[in-house]
């Protein structure tokens, strides 16, 4: 029965926080801009109101596309622990992750491709050049990005010789954060993080002012509140997933979404002041510094196991 | 949000969140659109009342005409105007659109546009300051709560009659008509 | 049903459909596809079987042996299985084409010569059927003429190298233990004390990855796959180029054993480190190059030297969960690159032999059924969860990461997120997009082209979801071949290797799509609109080709385009040209006039003399 | 000297069949070169009945003085000779009909020019 | 009990008796060179089994063999001369319609002449008859070569001659000085005495040997004649060289080192001579655009696999080198035959004349694939197995010095494999050029057809059943390897 209510429980933070998280950031933005900016519940609004209104489609693959993104999104919350312990014990399995069982770090990465990838297909059926450049550079910054994600990955997983994210999670509540093991490839993380989430200086994909907010061109209605929730979700997946690799996880879900919420300002500082970067810059960047670091870390990593 | 609202709320989410989520299609057609920019920065933030600029006419609700209208971005108007999802409210902004402004007697511009689509707002002036654009959302809220903001759904009654009017002032149109043109014989003798 | 039973079935059903295809095309046709059915029964109900018997004594004074094991059944079923689909596949595809005949002859041959090579008991049985099925691919290569003609000669010489190379290495092996049975082979070379010689090695090496385009084995294959017609472009990437892998399974696991394999090389750089390296080369390289073709084959063709990169990494990396994952992958990659080229060969034929991504867009509309296997076909490759792919990829990379290799796993996770690129490029400039008003009219495909298609798209999801079931399979061979055997549950696996159950994500998905689904219902359906209703900042979008395709990664391009040129090749063709000219050379020593040729006589007369008196005779 | 005269023969024929080679070697001439390859024939003819001579031996015939004479000459080569003989022949006359049909084609019988076939 | 000599005798008589059935019939005279292979071929084989267990030796005149002119029907000889009279057969069956031009009688004569010879070589037990045999056999291709009297073919002819004249000259000193020597001709009875007398005359004369046997075996610098001769004459003539006559010269070659002189220490040097003599004639076909010239070249090529494999003195080695003799005899005439119909229907030898000619000479060109896949030692068919042979006997040796020949060498077959199939293509992939003449009496009739459609079975049978001829490689392969037996067979006890 705990089982059960941790499958429902755990997207539903997610679709909860990360929408908030997103009403924060305009908020933060707009105070950093020196405006009031709007209710920080604003996205619910949004969302309700575009779910009233009537889309349009141009086919089934382009209703379905985001319908996949916000499903693969959400799962991937459920193998993501959100804080608890054996120590401390919300929930039975001790910590907030229903599908720990089912699935390690590796079905994570693959699941967090399906968000992306459901996006993709369903705006290249929008048959909208903005759309498909906008895929292209989505496309191409994930190719940037993963490269020093899954450098900082490997690292921790090869620093913690599992492949397990529960169990990475308890090994830092047991020896120390991740970020203090691994520090490199927290920096790297953290300099990813941006373009992971798609924000400033790497919001390139959904530059409005230049490709009519890519992917999302041809979205509207009930489509483009599920884009909203799925990049609600993908915002949370991403800082949860930083907090779980490199801050210890949670004691407990609030501890968690404390950490989480750390995280999230410091990132929003970055959005909020820098401007937009080309893609070539993008991958340039992505593949020196992030990629460089990570790639330092992780041979320290196999040094010592080794030596 | 006093219990009146929250009432509002639960009765028609739909509605409500209509009105506090403005999301605008800016077509930037004449001088107007200077006057956009201070309404969505710091000095008059629009955005505490969920008025935001959005990409495409798919994303929004709001459509903002700001200025006058000639023959030729008329045909985009409409187009544009065409692709926004229902429900949809158009504002029109500044008096060019209303009766043609000080274009009155140019041959290449559009005195009323709401003979070609459907306007729910007129913000008056040349140019309306950022304090008449508040002044107009706030009227539109209040049409929106008395249901009186239904442009949308003249389009679609009339649609007819809003095609012929477009295809007088532009000549042949280059896409197929929105809504079916139902004969009217047709329907006299349903 | 013996061994013996299914060659002969399969080579007579060869000869058989070629006389039949004098009389009656439909005859043949019919004959054909019964043949390549019956082929999969029958080797079907052989599971579990284990036997070995000689059908050849004393050919050359050596017995000829066939055998059948788990890792023969295995790979026999794949070979029948998509031989079966690319001839169903074909039916339509070559209908009144030229040469019907001897294509039929020639596919079927080809499958024949595999289901001989995997069922071959000794080296020379194997080596023969493996020179049968080189030529019969040569000329099933060159069916469709033009730019075939030399992707099918650069194909064969390589080929005929690697094969060169593999008659060395099996003869010094009979030299050395005066038998070529493997069985005897084996048990013969494991007690046997000191090392393996390392060219036997090198040089089989060369021969099989020659076939399974190793790089820097590899530039024959990305010709030959894009020219060859599309049925049997999926048959040369779904199987025939998995014949190396077979082939290096067999002689590193089978014959040499898993011991003594480990010892061979320097004691610095083992063999088959060096083969782990190479495999993350192979697929780092081709996978980027994929990123950046424009004819869809070729995109594919790059794309399988790539996932052949992830089974030869696996193979090379000698634990048991990396041969699990290097047999499942090998099903897969056959299972969903057959169907990716299958589809392509669909639209190929149904827009008349358009292969250009830049021309064509919008199919989904045309052929959404074609499009759906397409796109289940490429979430296999990429390895999405639920499909099958992900669960091979999940063994490699797994067993990469606790056996210590994270560079490795580095290579083969990024070599993942490159062919989400060209995945998404394939299917969106073929599929997605605005359709051209020429293909306005099109219909779908036939049905005999959609089956396998349909069939290969329903194998990915069942064996993603349900992966046991290969893996029940796999892990008895792993287990023959002298590793610890892998135990998988039905949806996965146990703690003890690893989490992972596929079923739960499946349904967690399930429950969740629902859901969405669900919510997404309180909103009003959306409304049709056609393709050309599409934002355009106002104006009409224009009637022409309006989405984006030509050049769809091109930031990428500019970047990496430079280095991303196949220097091999090059450097191969260069070679070519300079082996030709040596060869034009050399001819000019027949001068054409008989005094020269007098003194080439009294020359060696000469020589022979003064090199007695020299005293080297 | 005394090899010279001892052996004087055998000097002369492979003289002969030098003589041959070099004609055949250096000569442009087809009718000069079939006559080297003669003179080779005629060289290496005199070889082999040489190598069958003996120094006061009789001819190798069943005859009176060949009952009296101690030795007699071997009779193997010579009849290897005059088979050689017949074959040279054979090859001449062939050489020189074909010389004739060269020279009807081309016109010429200089090597040089004869370079149709070549590569 | 038939006798060997009749091998010999029969032939030679009905040669001299082609002219006058001539007189009498002119088309039964097309038939006499058949008529002569065919019971060359009855005889040849119904005495081979007897003489895979000992040779049979004939004796003239009744005399010992020391004296004597004898015949030593052994193993070796007695397969080569079947293979002969069965190519000798089947080219015979092909020419009576193929030769259409010059003088009809003289080629008969000539061409049965040429068969005698290297029927004589193959089976003789003296080296001076052995020499005759080798004359008659040149004389009569120098004149088949230039048998058409056309340009090309008298310039053939005549270079052709005065190498092999020259050659033959050289033979001939080695032959004296060998007889100078030992004083003997018998090549058992020199082969037991040769191991008493040693130095440098002995090896001399087989210098002088082996530089005028190898100008007809095509060894490499030797072989200049050999391309032009080939392409240059009827297509049915260049078969019987191909597959016959240069086989002849080679045998000589391994009869002379191995039997007479027993000269082991050549071997290397003629190993690496094959080995180059593969490469320049593989590289020189490659680069050729003429059919006919590039099948010689390729001959070239093999010649030199055969004398590699002589060369390794080993039983399995001289198995592999008959196997490759015969399977190569077989194939090139088959390729020789095919192409000498399409020659006449396109009437051009440029390889890219030969293209579609899959779809207007089904038959020929599938021969032609057929002949060329078993040249190329593809499985199933026959080159495989002799090829396979011959790399299983390298290995067999273990000598690292073979081995790395050997893998050069096999850059010869991939090059080879490179030219063949690009005329397969060429065959089979490119479009007949439009508006091709459609000469009518191009089309093969069945005495062409049968000899083709006949060697291809046989290449696809004996490939599948090495078995059929593997029984007598190996008697064949110690006839010439055991010298002593060879010795005390021929000399008796």
């Amino acid at each position: 029965m705990t089982r059960i209510i941790q499958l429902v429980l755990s997207p539903l933070i997610a679709l909860v926080v990360g929408v908030l998280l997103l009403g924060l950031s305009r908020k933060i933005i707009a105070r950093i801009h020196r405006r009031y900016g709007p209710p920080i519940y604003q996205p619910v609004i949004d969302v309700i109101r575009m779910m009233s209104q009537r889309s349009i489609s141009h086919g089934s693959l382009f209703d379905l596309g985001v319908v996949f993104a916000l499903a693969g999104s959400l799962v991937t919350v459920m193998f993501i622990p959100l804080g608890g312990t054996q120590a401390c014990q919300p929930f039975a399995h001790g910590v907030l992750c229903p599908l720990s069982s089912s699935g390690g770090l590796l079905v994570v990465m693959y699941l967090m491709l399906l968000g992306p990838l459901g996006l993709a297909l369903g705006a290249g059926d929008s048959a909208n050049p903005n759309a498909s450049i906008g895929v292209s550079r989505k496309l191409l910054l994930a190719l940037a990005y993963e490269v020093p994600f899954l450098l900082v990955i490997l690292a921790v997983m090869s620093h913690y010789e599992t492949i397990s994210l529960t169990e990475i999670v308890a090994r830092q509540q047991q020896a120390g954060w991740g970020a203090l093991s691994v520090p490199l490839s927290a920096v790297a993380a953290f300099l990813i993080l941006p373009a992971m989430l798609g924000v400033r200086p790497f919001d390139l994909v959904s530059a409005p002012q230049e490709i009519a907010s890519g992917p999302m061109a041809e979205y509207g209605g009930r489509s483009l509140a599920l884009i909203k929730l799925y990049g609600a979700t993908h915002l949370f997946l991403v800082i949860a997933l930083f907090v779980d690799l490199f801050l210890g996880g949670g004691v407990n879900l609030a501890t968690f979404l404390l950490k989480m919420l750390i995280v999230f300002m410091a990132v929003e500082m970055i959005n909020a002041v820098l401007p937009r970067v080309k893609i070539e810059d993008a991958i340039k960047f992505c593949w020196k510094w992030p990629a460089g670091l990570a790639l330092l870390q992780m041979a320290i990593t196999v040094l010592s196991k080794s030596g | 949000m006093d219990r009146n609202q929250i009432t509002k709320w639960l009765k028609s989410p739909g509605k409500m969140a209509h009105k506090y989520s403005l999301h605008a299609v800016y077509f930037c057609t004449g001088c107007g659109i200077i006057e956009i920019p201070p309404v969505i920065t710091a000095r008059w933030d629009a955005e505490r009342f969920g008025v935001i600029p959005v990409a495409t006419p798919r994303q929004g609700n709001l459509f903002m005409i700001t200025g006058y209208v000639s023959v030729k971005t008329l045909k985009a108007i409409i187009r544009t105007y065409e692709q926004m999802p229902d429900p949809k409210y158009t504002v029109a902004f500044g008096s060019c659109p209303i009766n043609g402004g000080m274009y009155w007697d140019s041959y290449n511009t559009i005195k009323h546009l709401d003979k070609y689509i459907p306007v729910d707002g007129w913000i008056a002036g040349c140019m309306p300051r950022p304090e008449a654009v508040f002044v107009g959302v706030t009227h539109l809220w209040t049409l929106i709560d008395k249901e009186m903001a239904n442009g949308y759904i003249r389009y679609k009654k009339k649609y007819a009659a809003y095609r012929s009017n477009q295809e007088m002032a532009l000549g042949e149109l280059d896409w197929p008509p929105l809504y079916p043109i139902e004969d009217e014989t047709e329907e006299e003798s349903k | 049903m013996s061994a013996q039973g299914i060659l002969i079935t399969a080579f007579a059903g060869a000869g058989l459909s070629y006389a039949l295809g004098l009389t009656s095309a439909r005859l043949r046709e019919v004959f054909a596809i019964v043949v390549s059915v019956l082929l999969v029964c029958l080797i079907a109900i052989t599971h579990g079987q284990g036997a070995e018997h000689v059908y050849y004594p004393d050919f050359l004074g050596l017995d000829l042996v066939l055998r059948m094991d788990a890792l023969a059944w295995f790979f026999a079923i794949t070979v029948s299985m998509v031989g079966c689909l690319s001839v169903i596949f074909s039916l339509h595809y070559v209908r009144g084409k030229e040469k019907e005949n001897f294509y039929y002859f020639a596919l079927l041959l080809v499958n024949a010569a595999m289901l001989g090579i995997v069922l071959s008991g000794d080296l020379l049985s194997f080596f023969i059927f493996w020179e049968i099925m080189s030529w019969a691919a040569f000329l099933l290569i060159s069916y469709k003429r033009g730019r075939a003609l030399d992707a099918g000669l650069k194909y064969v010489i390589m080929s005929i190298l690697g094969s060169c190379a593999m008659l060395l290495a099996l003869l010094y092996l009979y030299a050395n233990y005066n038998t070529l049975v493997i069985s005897d082979l084996a048990q013969q070379i494991r007690s046997a004390a000191g090392g393996f010689p390392l060219w036997v090695m090198l040089a089989f090496a060369l021969g099989f990855g020659i076939k399974c385009a190793l790089i820097p084995l590899h530039t024959w294959l990305p010709d030959a796959h894009s020219e060859a017609p599309s049925p049997f472009s999926a048959v040369l990437s779904g199987i025939l180029i998995k014949m190396g892998i077979y082939g290096f399974i067999l002689v590193m696991y089978g014959v040499v054993g898993l011991k003594l394999l480990l010892e061979v090389g320097a004691p610095w750089l083992h063999f088959h480190t060096v083969l782990c390296w190479l495999g993350a080369i192979t697929i780092l390289i081709p996978t980027f190059i994929a990123l950046l073709q424009d004819d869809a084959k070729r995109l594919l063709a790059w794309s399988s030297i790539g996932q052949i990169g992830y089974i030869m990494l696996a193979i090379g990396v000698a634990t048991s969960l990396g041969l699990a994952g290097a047999l499942f992958h090998t099903l897969n990659h056959a299972v969903f690159k057959a169907l990716l080229f299958l589809a392509v060969g669909a639209v190929e034929y149904k827009t008349g032999g358009v292969r250009d991504l830049n021309r064509l867009g919008g199919l989904i509309r045309r052929m959404p059924v074609t499009f759906a296997c397409a796109l289940i076909g490429g979430l296999g490759l990429i390895g999405v969860p639920l499909t099958s792919g992900f669960v091979s990829k999940w063994l490699i990379y797994k067993t990469l990461i606790t056996e210590g290799h994270p560079f490795l796993a580095l290579a083969a996770l990024v070599g993942t997120w490159g062919a989400i690129l060209y995945v998404y490029k394939l299917l969106h400039n073929m599929f997605l997009g605005q359709l051209p008003e020429k293909y306005a009219n099109l219909e779908a495909a036939p049905f005999s082209m959609q089956l396998p298609l349909m069939i290969c798209g329903f194998i990915i999801v069942l064996f993603g979801i349900l992966p046991g079931i290969p893996l029940s399979v796999i892990g008895g061979i792993v287990g023959t071949l002298g590793f610890e055997p892998v135990t998988a549950t039905l949806t996965g696996f146990g703690p003890q290797i690893g989490p992972l159950n596929t079923l739960n994500l499946c349904a967690a998905f399930a429950g969740v799509l629902l859901v969405i689904v669900a919510f997404r219902g309180i909103a009003a359906r959306p409304k049709p609109v056609s393709q050309d209703d599409s934002y355009a900042a106002g104006a009409a979008a224009p009637a022409g080709k309006y989405h984006h395709t030509v050049r769809f990664y091109d930031p990428l391009e500019r970047m990496t385009g430079g280095y991303l040129r196949d220097w091999v090749d090059q450097f191969y063709l260069s070679a070519a040209g300079k082996a030709k000219g040596v060869f034009n050379g050399v001819r000019r020593i027949y001068t054409g006039d008989v005094r020269t040729y007098v003194m080439y006589i009294v020359a060696l007369l000469t020589f022979l003399i003064f090199a007695h008196t020299a005293g080297w005779l | 000297m005394n090899f010279l005269t001892s052996y004087i023969h055998y000097v002369g024929c492979f003289a002969l069949v030098l003589i041959g080679l070099y004609v055949a070697l250096v000569k442009s001439n087809l009718i000069k070169v079939i006559i080297g390859i003669n003179l080779i024939d005629t060289g290496v003819n005199l070889f082999l009945v040489a190598t069958g001579y003996l120094g006061g031996g009789t001819a190798p015939i069943f005859s009176k003085a060949a009952e009296q004479s101690q030795e007699m000459v071997d009779p193997v080569p010579q009849a290897l000779v005059l088979t050689a003989i017949v074959i040279g022949v054979s090859v001449l006359a062939l050489a020189l009909a074909l010389a004739i049909k060269v020279y009807d084609h081309n016109g010429t019988l200089d090597l040089r020019k004869l370079k149709g076939l070549k590569w | 009990m038939v006798s060997p000599i009749l091998l010999i005798a029969v032939p030679l008589a009905l040669a001299f008796l082609t002219p006058m059935v001539g007189l009498a019939s002119k088309s039964a005279r097309r038939y006499m060179p058949a008529i002569a292979m065919l019971f060359n071929f009855i005889v040849a084989m119904s005495l081979l089994p007897k003489a895979l267990e000992a040779p049979i030796i004939v004796r003239t005149a009744g005399w010992a063999p020391p004296l004597s002119i004898h015949l030593v029907a052994g193993p070796l000889g007695l397969l080569l001369s079947s293979l002969v009279a069965l190519i000798g057969l089947l080219v015979a069956i092909y020419g009576i319609d193929y030769i259409r031009e010059g003088a009809r009688a003289r080629y008969d004569v000539l061409y049965t002449l040429l068969l005698v010879g290297a029927t004589g070589v193959v089976l003789t037990g003296d080296l001076f008859n052995l020499f005759v045999f080798f004359e008659v056999l040149c004389i009569s291709s120098y004149a088949l070569v230039a048998y058409r009297g056309d340009s090309a073919g008298v310039e053939a002819g005549m270079k052709y001659l005065i190498q092999g004249a020259i050659g033959s000259s050289l033979v001939l000193i080695g032959i004296g000085l060998l007889y100078g020597t030992v004083g003997t001709l018998s090549m058992a009875d020199i082969a037991s005495s040769v191991g008493s007398v040693a130095g440098s005359r002995l090896f001399i004369s087989l210098a002088f040997m082996i530089a005028g046997f190898g100008v007809e075996a095509a060894i490499f610098p030797l072989n200049a004649w050999l391309p032009d001769a080939h392409s240059s004459a009827p297509s049915s003539i260049s078969a019987v060289l191909s597959g016959v006559a240069i086989k002849a010269g080679l045998y000589a070659i391994a009869r002379v080192v191995y039997t007479v002189y027993g000269a082991s220490s050549i071997l290397p040097f003629l190993a690496v001579l094959g080995v180059v003599t593969l490469l320049v004639g593989e590289m020189c076909a490659f680069a050729q655009e003429d059919i006919k010239r590039l099948l010689a070249f390729s001959s070239i090529g093999q010649m030199g696999l055969i004398l590699f494999a002589l060369a390794l003195s080993s039983a399995t080695g001289i198995s592999g080198a008959v196997f490759l003799i015969i399977s190569h005899g077989l194939a090139k005439a088959l390729l020789f035959l095919a192409t000498g119909y399409m020659i006449y229907r396109t009437g051009s030898r440029d390889i890219s004349s030969l293209a579609g000619m899959g779809k207007r000479m089904p038959i020929m060109s599938l021969c032609f694939t057929v002949g060329a896949f078993s040249l190329m030692g593809l499985p199933p068919f026959v080159g495989f197995a002799s090829k396979f042979t011959i790399v299983r006997a390298v290995l067999g040796t273990g000598s690292t010095f073979f081995i790395t020949l050997l893998a050069i060498g096999l850059i010869g077959t991939v090059i080879e494999g490179a030219y063949f199939l690009r005329i397969v293509q060429w065959l089979y992939f490119k479009p007949a050029p439009e508006a091709m003449p459609e000469q009518t009496e191009g089309r093969a009739p069945l005495t062409a057809l049968v000899p083709v459609g006949l060697l291809a079975v046989l290449i696809v049978t004996i490939g599948l059943l090495p078995g059929i001829v593997g029984r007598a490689l190996g008697p064949a392969a110690d006839d010439l390897l055991d010298r002593a037996a060879y010795i005390q067979h021929v000399m008796g006890d």
